[in-house]
């Protein structure tokens, strides 16, 4: 339990503890309205307790029911089964559609056959606009997410290729997309990720001479007063 | 060439309209009311909830409560209370979720000084700065009264 | 045979006009530029790292500092991307304060624009003029958020004040005010001859470079390509009102120039219609949990800034701080095209050039 | 004056003279300082504001602080830089801005030197601080000072060409090099036959070509600030610095004074019934609007670009200006002589 709740209930007992204390001294003539306080403190309490069971029952009736087909899915099964005739058949590694982002549709392919895989769908489903390049550290492995969208059609689509902790290698996208060139190497900079054959892999942000990627999660800070 | 010649015509009617410069260190710039401007603290509303000092994005809060000195009141009272004002960023975010809004803002913004510790004001120079106090305090960033749900 | 040497110039990060710390080392062959590599990091303040630690309302005071021209559109993306994450509803009256404050904030980006690109082009009055007419607005930003520049004013799920007494009717006295000097700055610079021919045909590419670049704003729109974000992927209420998205031809320097000046009029229309259908109540916070805890999962949502398509993504593991939290920020990628422009042109041109982009360097370096 | 110069060289004549040079001195000085006061003043209130109104009443003591400011300043010489070449460039800019004042003619009585080749000796001297500005940009040993300084000898070179051939049809009217005498011959009461209406396209070159050659804007190349950050005088600080601002102002002095006197008529009055006004007011009144029409112009227009400068120059005002040259030789031609 995070310390904020630690501290809500022990900060709401001290305001309850206020209130009582000032019950107790204007005990003598509140008799009355103390036991209607105490009536009416108890009915809220099981209301609540009856609206949370309801609400519980209704997640569960839910959560069972299969959840509706996302209005995207048909866009990445297209888009999915395209790369495994053309490219190669264990291409992808997972497919799936991400509700939160508004039904965005994801793929996460291997390093390498994301070149091809690149090539293919800027040619073939119009992607021609890749529109952020983001590296992300998941501990376990580190992961570069392309977001790219058809300027004309507006179809979107997501790539992620991972890569692991020790030597991250991932094929750069810049011979594609040249806007990747420098979003790359910021990734680069920040993060390790080496990109192959990307034209001039250098530092963006950091000196040139910086040791040691920022963004890791494992990156202990120059000065750690910060 | 006619571009040039409206475009002359322009600034010499500019030449002799009202001009908009203020002459501020002369006369004061009067700022609206919500003006995020420096912190004014209450101490006796201040009820030692460490709210504000861990909302602040710079950690430039540092306060630290007492036990109650009169024995029937429970609770704490503010001992010390220093706002870092070399970080801090006048964001409002402290005032928003103070509960008892212990901590207002004022319109004040002149803080320029001659060297770094003077940047660090205490409890007592936050309470005199007691003038344009803001009116319109919207905390909503507060609990609700009567505790935490 | 003359042997003649190429001279190494240093532009910046101390120049006055690169629009702040921001380097570009030149190779010079008399004054024609023959390679150009920007450098940058000098204002780099590593908001994404901190981010990680900080909950997302601690978050928004430093969105306002990546782009300080433009504080409102940057709130608004991360609000907008945490509000996607956990599907919050936003009351009505919210999402018209939000609309209208962020169309005010692009009308006053574009003037400081306006001002420092005639500056850069030799004429001094005209950032005088832009500035005082800004100055209206950053009062208006004064009285309702209490700063003016840093506004801090957004929240999830609303935003932090209401509309004081009045600032409606101020807003809407603004418009009329800003179309007319609108028409004096056109009569001030928009026909002299002299800077028509400082901008016309510099800096020009094509539609296909530009998407390559992956350039967005008015630095896409000028060669032709329709894609105003406003208009292509609707947020907020831009559905409900009806404007034009200007477009340019040949992609230089002047379509740049006019578009974000016809940018400025389609503002202060959409300002227009959302005065005329302003709600009367209505609070200005909805629902949100006391601790914001935006599910596990990805998000990537994106607005149209004055500068181009400013994107949040948002990695969440369900607590209240992001996992990662990555900016897809305008200038940094409208940059790129900067060194392949610049071959071939004169130092003159740099600026020009440069001025054109509209790049602001505290959302570069970020 | 006159009686001085003619009469016979003693001791006392020299010092007179000398005297009357640092009287002149002194006069120049004034006027710089209170062009620039007025010059700020001017461009802000064009600009929505103020302009200096802190030092002094009114702001009037703002250039003398500023020069005071330039008097006391340590000025510094780069390490590495030529220092005999960056010490003497400030001195060649200023020598030639003050001594091509002595040609002007104020009044029918009041003028310094009477050469008949006046003209002459002003565009010779003048092609020096061009000189100067090569030298202090090259001397300074700083990248941007020498762009500068290659700038602004294109420009200045470029320039002076037009500006001497616009002028020729002046002297064609009035017959002779000698300042006083082209003013002579533009009395007749009406300020119509004034030099600038018959040689309208002279004065419109001319006026082109002087604003090129003070460096002001719109041809500010050398030292535009956005691009070449302060092009020759970036290393200059302290009072060489102000020997530099001091010839700019010098010769915005001398274009001006050149301009009344060749193309408006010098200290003729516009009408006859204003002959009793004397002369002297109308030379400083068609002074004052010139410099003012300066100040004006650098409110106003952007800076033009290099190649488009060195174009204007050779491609448009050159040719323009021969142009007038012939025309007028015919009208001469054709209606004086024939």
């Amino acid at each position: 339990m995070s310390e904020e709740e630690k501290k809500e209930p022990q900060e709401s007992g001290t305001a309850e503890a206020g209130e009582q204390a000032k019950q107790k001294t204007a005990e003598a003539e509140a008799d009355p309205e103390k036991a209607a306080k105490l009536k009416a403190a108890a009915e809220a309490r099981a209301a609540r307790a009856a609206a949370k069971a309801a609400a519980e029952a209704a997640e569960a009736a839910e959560a069972s029911a299969p959840p509706a087909p996302s209005p995207k899915q048909p866009e990445l099964d297209a888009a999915a089964a395209l790369i495994r005739r053309e490219v190669a058949d264990e291409a992808l590694e997972e497919v799936y559609i991400n509700e939160l982002n508004g039904h965005m549709p994801t793929i996460i392919v291997k390093n390498d056959y994301w070149r091809s895989i690149a090539e293919l769908l800027k040619i073939e489903n119009d992607l021609t606009y890749l529109r952020n390049v983001s590296g992300v550290d998941y501990e376990t492995h580190l992961e570069v997410v392309y977001h790219l969208v058809s300027l004309q059609s507006g179809r979107e689509l997501t790539v992620k290729v991972k890569a692991d902790r020790e030597k991250p290698e991932v094929s750069s996208a810049t011979p594609v997309w040249a806007t990747a060139n420098w979003n790359e190497r910021e990734i680069y900079d920040l993060l390790g990720i080496v990109f192959t054959g990307h034209p001039d892999l250098r530092r963006i942000m950091m000196p040139d001479d910086w040791v040691g990627h920022p963004l890791r999660k494992d990156y202990e800070p120059l000065d750690s007063e910060v | 060439m006619k571009g040039l010649f409206r475009g002359l015509g322009v600034t010499l009617k500019a030449m002799t309209s009202p001009k908009v410069t203020t002459s501020y260190p002369d006369v004061p710039f009067e700022m609206p009311d919500r003006f995020r401007g420096i912190q004014h603290f209450i101490p006796e509303l201040c009820i030692v909830c460490n709210q504000c000092a861990r909302i602040c994005p710079t950690d430039c809060i540092t306060l630290t409560g007492k036990p109650n000195p009169d024995p029937e009141k429970r609770g704490k009272v503010i001992d010390t209370f220093d706002i870092n004002f070399e970080i801090c960023i006048l964001c409002d975010l402290c005032t928003e979720v103070c509960p008892t809004e212990a901590i207002v803002m004022t319109n004040h913004f002149e803080l320029s000084a001659f060297s770094r510790d003077d940047l660090f004001k205490d409890a007592q120079w936050l309470t005199d700065n007691n003038t344009l106090v803001r009116k319109d305090n919207n905390n909503i960033g507060a609990p609700a009264k009567g505790g935490a749900k | 045979m003359i042997r003649t040497e190429e001279l190494l110039l240093n532009v910046g990060p101390q120049h006055p006009s690169t629009h702040g710390v921001f380097r570009i080392v030149v190779k010079l062959d008399g004054e024609v530029i023959t390679e150009a590599t920007p450098v940058m990091g000098y204002l780099h303040r590593g908001t994404e790292k901190l981010a990680e630690q900080l909950n997302y309302t601690q978050i928004i005071p430093y969105t306002d500092r990546m782009d300080y021209v433009s504080a409102m559109t940057n709130n608004y993306v991360l609000v907008h991307a945490v509000e996607t994450m956990m599907g919050l509803e936003v009351p009505e009256r919210a999402e018209f304060m939000r609309l209208i404050v962020m169309e005010l904030q692009r009308v006053a980006s574009h003037l400081v624009w306006w001002g420092t690109y005639l500056l850069d082009i030799g004429a001094m009055s005209p950032f005088l003029y832009a500035f005082r007419d800004r100055e209206t607005i950053i009062n208006l930003f004064n009285e309702l958020c209490g700063a003016r520049l840093t506004y801090n004013y957004m929240r999830v799920g609303g935003v932090k004040w209401d509309a004081p007494p009045g600032w409606i009717d101020k807003v809407s006295e603004f418009i009329p005010y800003m179309e007319g000097k609108l028409r004096e700055y056109d009569k001030l610079v928009s026909g002299n001859e002299i800077f028509l021919a400082r901008i016309k045909g510099i800096g020009k590419y094509d539609a296909a470079t530009a998407i390559d670049y992956g350039l967005s704003g008015a630095n896409l729109r000028c060669t032709g390509v329709d894609w105003d974000l406003r208009k292509a992927e609707p947020y907020s209420l831009y559905s409900r009102f009806e404007f034009d998205v200007p477009l340019g031809q040949n992609g230089d320097c002047y379509d740049r120039y006019r578009i974000r000046l016809e940018e400025i009029s389609q503002s202060l229309r959409i300002l227009k219609q959302a005065i005329a259908q302003f709600p009367s109540g209505g609070e200005t916070m909805g629902k949100v949990p006391r601790a914001i805890r935006p599910p596990a999962g990805e998000v990537y949502t994106r607005i149209e800034s004055p500068r181009g398509e400013i994107g949040c993504h948002i990695v969440s593991k369900g607590k209240a701080e992001p996992y990662r939290l990555k900016f897809r920020r305008p200038s940094f990628v409208n940059l790129q095209i900067l060194p392949k422009l610049l071959i071939g042109e004169t130092m003159t041109n740099l600026i020009t050039i440069l001025g054109g982009v509209d790049i602001v360097v505290g959302e570069v370096d970020c | 004056m006159g009686a001085w110069l003619n009469g016979p060289m003693t001791w006392g004549n020299a010092v007179v003279i000398f005297l009357w040079g640092a009287v002149f001195l002194m006069i120049v000085l004034g006027f710089v300082t209170y062009a620039i006061y007025f010059e700020r003043k001017v461009i802000g209130w064009m600009q929505f504001r103020q302009g200096p109104n802190r030092v002094g009443p009114l702001g009037l003591l703002q250039t003398v602080a500023d020069i005071f400011k330039l008097l006391i300043k340590e000025d510094t010489i780069p390490r590495k830089a030529d220092r005999l070449l960056f010490m003497l460039a400030p001195v060649l800019a200023y020598v030639p801005a003050f001594s091509v004042l002595a040609v002007i003619p104020y009044t029918q009585k009041l003028y310094f030197a009477d050469l008949n080749v006046g003209l002459l000796y002003y565009v010779a001297l003048s092609g020096i601080s061009t000189l100067a500005i090569v030298l202090g940009g090259w001397a300074s040993n700083n990248k941007y000072a020498l762009l500068g300084g290659m700038r602004s000898a294109a420009q200045m070179i470029s320039y002076e060409v037009p500006l001497v051939i616009s002028v020729v049809g002046v002297i064609l009217l009035s017959g002779s090099l000698n300042l006083r005498d082209i003013v002579e011959a533009q009395s007749g009461g009406w300020f119509w036959n004034w030099n600038f209406l018959p040689q309208i396209i002279g004065f419109a070159v001319f006026i082109i070509a002087a604003v090129s050659e003070l460096n002001r804007t719109p041809f500010d190349l050398p030292e535009a600030e956005s691009e070449l950050v302060a092009g020759y005088h970036v290393e200059y600080s302290g009072f060489r610095f102000a020997f530099f601002m001091l010839t700019e102002y010098v010769y915005v002095y001398a274009i001006a004074a050149l301009t009344t006197v060749l193309f408006l008529g010098g200290w003729q009055a516009p009408a006859p019934f204003l002959e009793f006004v004397p002369g002297i007011l109308w030379f400083l009144l068609k002074f004052v609007f010139v410099v003012f029409f300066l100040f004006w112009i650098r409110a106003t227009f952007p800076r033009i670009r290099v190649d488009q400068l060195m174009g204007l120059g050779w491609k448009v005002l050159l040719p323009v200006s021969l142009l007038n040259v012939f025309l007028t030789a015919v009208y001469i031609e054709l209606f004086i002589k024939g």
